[in-house]
């Protein structure tokens, strides 16, 4: 039996890269900074036990960052890519896109490419347009690649753990205002999520809410809001974007008969549209009221603290939604 | 390093100009001394980053352009800002996220810019700015003007590609550009040594066909000499150049990192090679009295606790701001969303 | 009263771009080889019109190529930045995303960035997995981009010129087997068609189907085929995907109460997800039968024909899927 | 150029190493030869990029590597594909897009690997092998095997960031590459020169710390001497290596470009200094009877019209491999999507 603690996102994830470089010495991280801790801590003291050549520190170097690790993992090694900011991946596209995640494919299976490509995401403090955006919608665009975005602590360690195992190119995405969110994670080595399944965060009678990453701990507030008003929400935490969970949504939806999609990242062309679409296919006979998205204007994201706010996806904003549907 | 003479002695530098490049220094300083202070209070809740100890490149260099001539600049940008004419008052706003800021509050630190003085934008990706120089000169170029465009940016950003795209891009089309490196020792946490190959910035700059020149970047007067020397070449049309400033960054990577992961020591006896206490001491050495230095100090201090003031007082953007200014067709629309 | 020419799709372009520079100074054209014509010949002859300052050949420095015309646009002039391949485009990606679409906005209103970004795309003779893609979705994502996919050779003549005088950047989508389709087009050179507004391909009564760029003709002759079957299909062709005539499809749906929404692209977090989603929120009381999408399938594009073939949307698949609708 | 004399003389070939040499070139050329046919017929559906008088490269480079070595290519990779060992009837099946293809017919020219000899990859993204061969190469060091890669590109790659960045990587971390830049005067139908800003190749090597050097891409002896030289020290532990290797690409950019945008005498002048010929001239001063050089042709040109009969008459790949090796998690199902 597995013991727990309650430790934060981010050392869950610190842990999970630990115990994998343990357990597999093909396993290594490269990026920026990685020797003092990371840019956010996330790698604290892992150099110390795994040394530089492990964790190893990089020029400002995107493309290449991604490019070698490619190369890396077609010879067989695991990198855990460091992005910094999800931002910042941008600078490497052709490597993630054109590159990690045609080369198994291209080369009719020849070889594979593992690697995780961590990409910390979302809103946090006031960064303004270049530093928090939230692209995941992008990946789950693009054959060949596998998309996680985690909420819970025990997520972001389990998930990372499979991420790594994985033999396909992984885009990792943390959010960035989650890193000191605490939470009980098994301390098993083996505690692994596997990609794919979703996870029922809530249960709820009346509206099917499908979120991942941060805004899970905004639905899981504004349930409680709506409780009060007597609306139940479940909600299901995607946690793996691609593939995503169609069977539990889909069993969800056939229960509650309403769905709601909220996510930080833009509304228009978000991952958001490809749920509700395909929910509208394929189960528009069960549903009594329409389908509702919730994500951002589409609007570059503001410094200004209460302009960056408008664009926030707030408990009240999808509390408000609820009961509109709910009202239909 | 060790403690660096002033080396200002060669240039005979007239001591109004000293002065007037002091004061931008200085004014470089208090502004940013005030910002650093409004980050840790938090009310300024963006990443700031300071230049504190770089200041004599801003000042030597942009003493030497024109206002329509244009600069790029990086996260660590205000005093390229201040030094080529931008508003501090306008950037304190900014940096507090408030009405009247460069950019209205929309940008933050990371993001001034103040088109009429010329400065193009700083940019929160490094070394994007070296790409956006280098075609603001190649406007120029098709427009027949005869700006001048410099592109400042750091030593860590010497080794992203579009560095050397830009570079090459600006030899091929021969382009009015000067590429200013700050060799601060420091790109984030790391040693930029470390993680650079080869001769560095200089000798990439002249393998990419660019005649390139390194300054002692603490020494103002020593950077205004040779930039004087380089601009109306450029604006002759000699092509683009490179500058390496050597310099040190005096504070962390942000107004939040206390720096640990460097030589403490090496670190506290860079403040003794301030650019500031140089030049302080060789205008002394020029014959200006204390009292004259004391004066231009409080007036710069005085100003920015001004100007920070004026903008904590300020009000916040209209909301619908955050709708503003998107694109000209298919913009959200702010009545649509509130 | 304009008189017309039968010319093709790449003429058309051509002209737009040579009329658009007659007209302003400030416009020029940049990319690789664009001096022998381009890679598809869609520039011949305006080196000798125009000269090499205009017509600018570049080094292969994608990233330079957008950045240098983000500048470029910042200080006024208007660059026509080719891209060659939509595929290349991603070694740019920063400079689109981080810098063209977010400038104006993140400095306050201050300056413009009026840029065309012209990404050939799409499925053409055997190229395989880095020379085919269709990527639009993406920048439908991203604030401050509009984004053009024109069909028909009059669209890609007066949606270019509209491009090019359009003080954002513009993502501007053309399809590579497109170049030799001919088409009538107004000779006049203020012919423009505004950025917005759909083309309503064909009248139908029965089902709405909502595509774009070389889709429009599998549309056309899905519908002929269709047709012999009784089903009578409306055809929008939406030539601007951001901003998409939401007007046109509603009310189009509202009169067919069906909805099809065909792309070429990779399905999953395609821009027919966007569609189908918006159609589900807001028209679901009208539809009465589900709304389908048909897109790729999520799977790097074979060399192959036969297996490159498969991931084609043809009018088979498309006549398929109508009857399928009309059955419900 | 003028038409250069042959420098093998200086290197003291052995004559059954040249023969070697000769062989894997007229096996490259009579393998593209045969591709072009084909792509000309409209048998092979994809672009074909012919490295046709490019041969002495390939082949002198990868004659010094062990099976274990390992390359990337670029679009116009066949040589380098034959010179590692590369089945020229997998290949062939590749072009045509047939099964028993080196990607099972869905890469296709620009995408031919073959993992086993160590070839790990051509790529249709100008310069985006340099981040993987360096990558290649740190995967080596990290699981400490002292194999070498060898990273072929032209002389357009070399504006691209990528390049910078991969070099200035390999620097830092003492990877065992050799970088081979082949100088063929084009990148696509732009002059190479003409987009090229300073002093080329070797000296953006150089300053990014590698060791530069030339060589005579037309003469394979040449080649053959000098890489011989280079990769012991790379594999020892030198760190990565530079080699431009000067050559012409005799064909257009594609088997369907006439190239008429250059001057044809001088296109005409280089076919005078064929590697091709250069070295059948040596064999023969060498002492190899003509008829032994034809029986070389012979069987080349023999085994290539085979290897494209045989991929003509072959199978193409079942559908469902459109769907396989995607990845292990949510691919498309076959079954669901015929
Ligand atoms: C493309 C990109 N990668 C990484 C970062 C994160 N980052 C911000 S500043 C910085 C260090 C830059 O060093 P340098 O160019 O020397 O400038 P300095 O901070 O020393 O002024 C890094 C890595 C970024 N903003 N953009
Ligand atoms: C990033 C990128 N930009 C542009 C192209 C189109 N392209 C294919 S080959 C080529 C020329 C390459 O020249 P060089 O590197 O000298 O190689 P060569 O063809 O001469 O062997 C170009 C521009 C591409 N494939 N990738
Ligand atoms: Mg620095
Ligand atoms: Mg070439």
């Amino acid at each position: 039996m597995s013991t727990m603690s309650i430790i934060s996102y981010q050392e869950a994830a610190r842990q999970a890269v630990a115990e994998e470089m343990r357990r597999d010495k093909r396993v290594w991280a490269l990026g920026e900074d990685l020797g003092r801790g990371g840019v956010f801590g996330q790698y604290k003291g892992l150099v110390e036990e795994f040394g530089p050549e492990r964790i190893a520190d990089t020029p400002i170097s995107e493309a290449t960052i991604m490019g070698a690790s490619v190369g890396a993992a077609l010879v067989g090694t695991r990198p855990v890519v460091e992005m910094r900011f999800a931002d910042f991946a941008l600078c490497a596209v052709d490597e993630m896109v054109n590159q990690a995640a045609k080369a198994r494919f291209m080369f009719g299976g020849q070889a594979r490419v593992p690697m995780v490509i961590r990409q910390p995401s979302g809103m946090w403090r006031s960064s303004a347009a270049q530093h928090s955006q939230s692209l995941e919608a992008w990946y789950t665009h693009i054959p060949g690649l596998v998309v996680a975005a985690p909420y819970t602590p025990a997520d972001n360690k389990g998930l990372l753990k499979s991420a790594i195992r994985c033999d396909d190119p992984v885009i990792y995405i943390e959010h960035k205002a989650n890193w000191d969110l605490e939470g009980e994670v098994p301390d098993d080595d083996d505690y692994l999520v596997p990609l794919g399944p979703a996870r029922l965060a809530r249960e709820g009678a009346d509206i099917t809410l499908v979120t991942w990453s941060k805004m899970v701990g905004e639905a899981e507030q504004a349930a409680l809001l709506a409780a009060e008003q007597g609306i139940d929400i479940e909600i299901i935490d995607l946690r793996t974007l691609w593939p995503w969970d169609q069977e539990m949504v889909f069993a969800s939806v056939a229960k509650t008969k309403r769905l709601m999609v909220v996510h930080e990242a833009v509304q228009v062309g978000g991952f958001g549209a490809e749920i509700a679409a395909t929910v509208a296919e394929h189960m528009a006979h069960v549903l009594v009221a329409p389908i509702r998205r919730l994500g951002a204007p589409r609007a570059p994201i503001s410094y200004a603290k209460p302009l960056e706010d408008l664009l926030r996806i707030t408990p009240e904003k999808i509390v408000a939604l609820a009961s509109e549907q709910m009202a239909v | 390093m060790s403690r660096q003479a002033t080396s200002t002695d060669g240039h005979n530098i007239d001591r109004d100009r000293l002065v007037d490049l002091y004061r931008t220094m200085r004014r470089i300083r208090a502004f940013e001394e005030a910002a650093e202070k409004a980050s840790i209070t938090g009310q300024v809740g963006g990443a700031v980053h300071l230049s504190i100890g770089q200041e004599a490149i801003a000042a030597g260099v942009c003493a030497n352009l024109r206002q329509t001539d244009q600069i790029t600049t990086t996260h660590r940008g205000h005093g390229h800002c201040i030094a080529k004419g931008t508003d501090p008052g306008a950037m304190m706003l900014e940096l507090f996220g408030k009405e009247g800021g460069t950019c209205g509050g929309k940008g933050g630190s990371m993001h001034i810019a103040d088109f009429e003085v010329g400065m193009l934008g700083a940019n929160g990706v490094v070394a994007a700015g070296l790409p956006i120089a280098v075609g603001a000169a190649h406007g120029a170029k098709l427009m027949g003007e005869d700006r001048v465009v410099v592109c400042f940016f750091g030593d860590g950003a010497i080794n992203r590609g579009p560095f050397m795209e830009a570079l090459n891009w600006a030899t091929v089309f021969k382009l009015s550009v000067l590429f200013v490196c700050e060799q601060n020792g420091f790109a984030s946490t790391t040693h930029s040594d470390a993680v650079t190959g080869g001769g560095g910035a200089n000798a990439r700059a002249e393998s990419l066909g660019l005649e390139a020149h390194t300054v002692d970047g603490n020494d103002v007067a020593a950077v205004d000499a040779l930039v004087a020397d380089l601009i109306p070449r450029i604006r002759g049309g000699s092509g683009p150049m490179f500058l390496s400033a050597n310099t040190y960054r005096l504070k962390g990577h942000t107004s939040m990192d206390p720096a640990l992961y460097r030589d403490q020591d090496q670190a506290a006896a860079q403040w003794d090679v301030d650019p500031l206490i140089r030049a302080a001491d060789e205008l002394r050495r020029l014959g200006l009295a204390d009292s004259d230095l004391a004066a231009i100090d409080s007036a710069a201090t005085g100003e920015m606790s001004r100007v920070s003031e004026a903008a904590d007082a300020a009000d916040t953007p209209a909301l619908e701001h955050a709708f503003a200014d998107i694109q000209d067709v298919g913009a959200p629309v702010w009545e649509a969303q509130s």
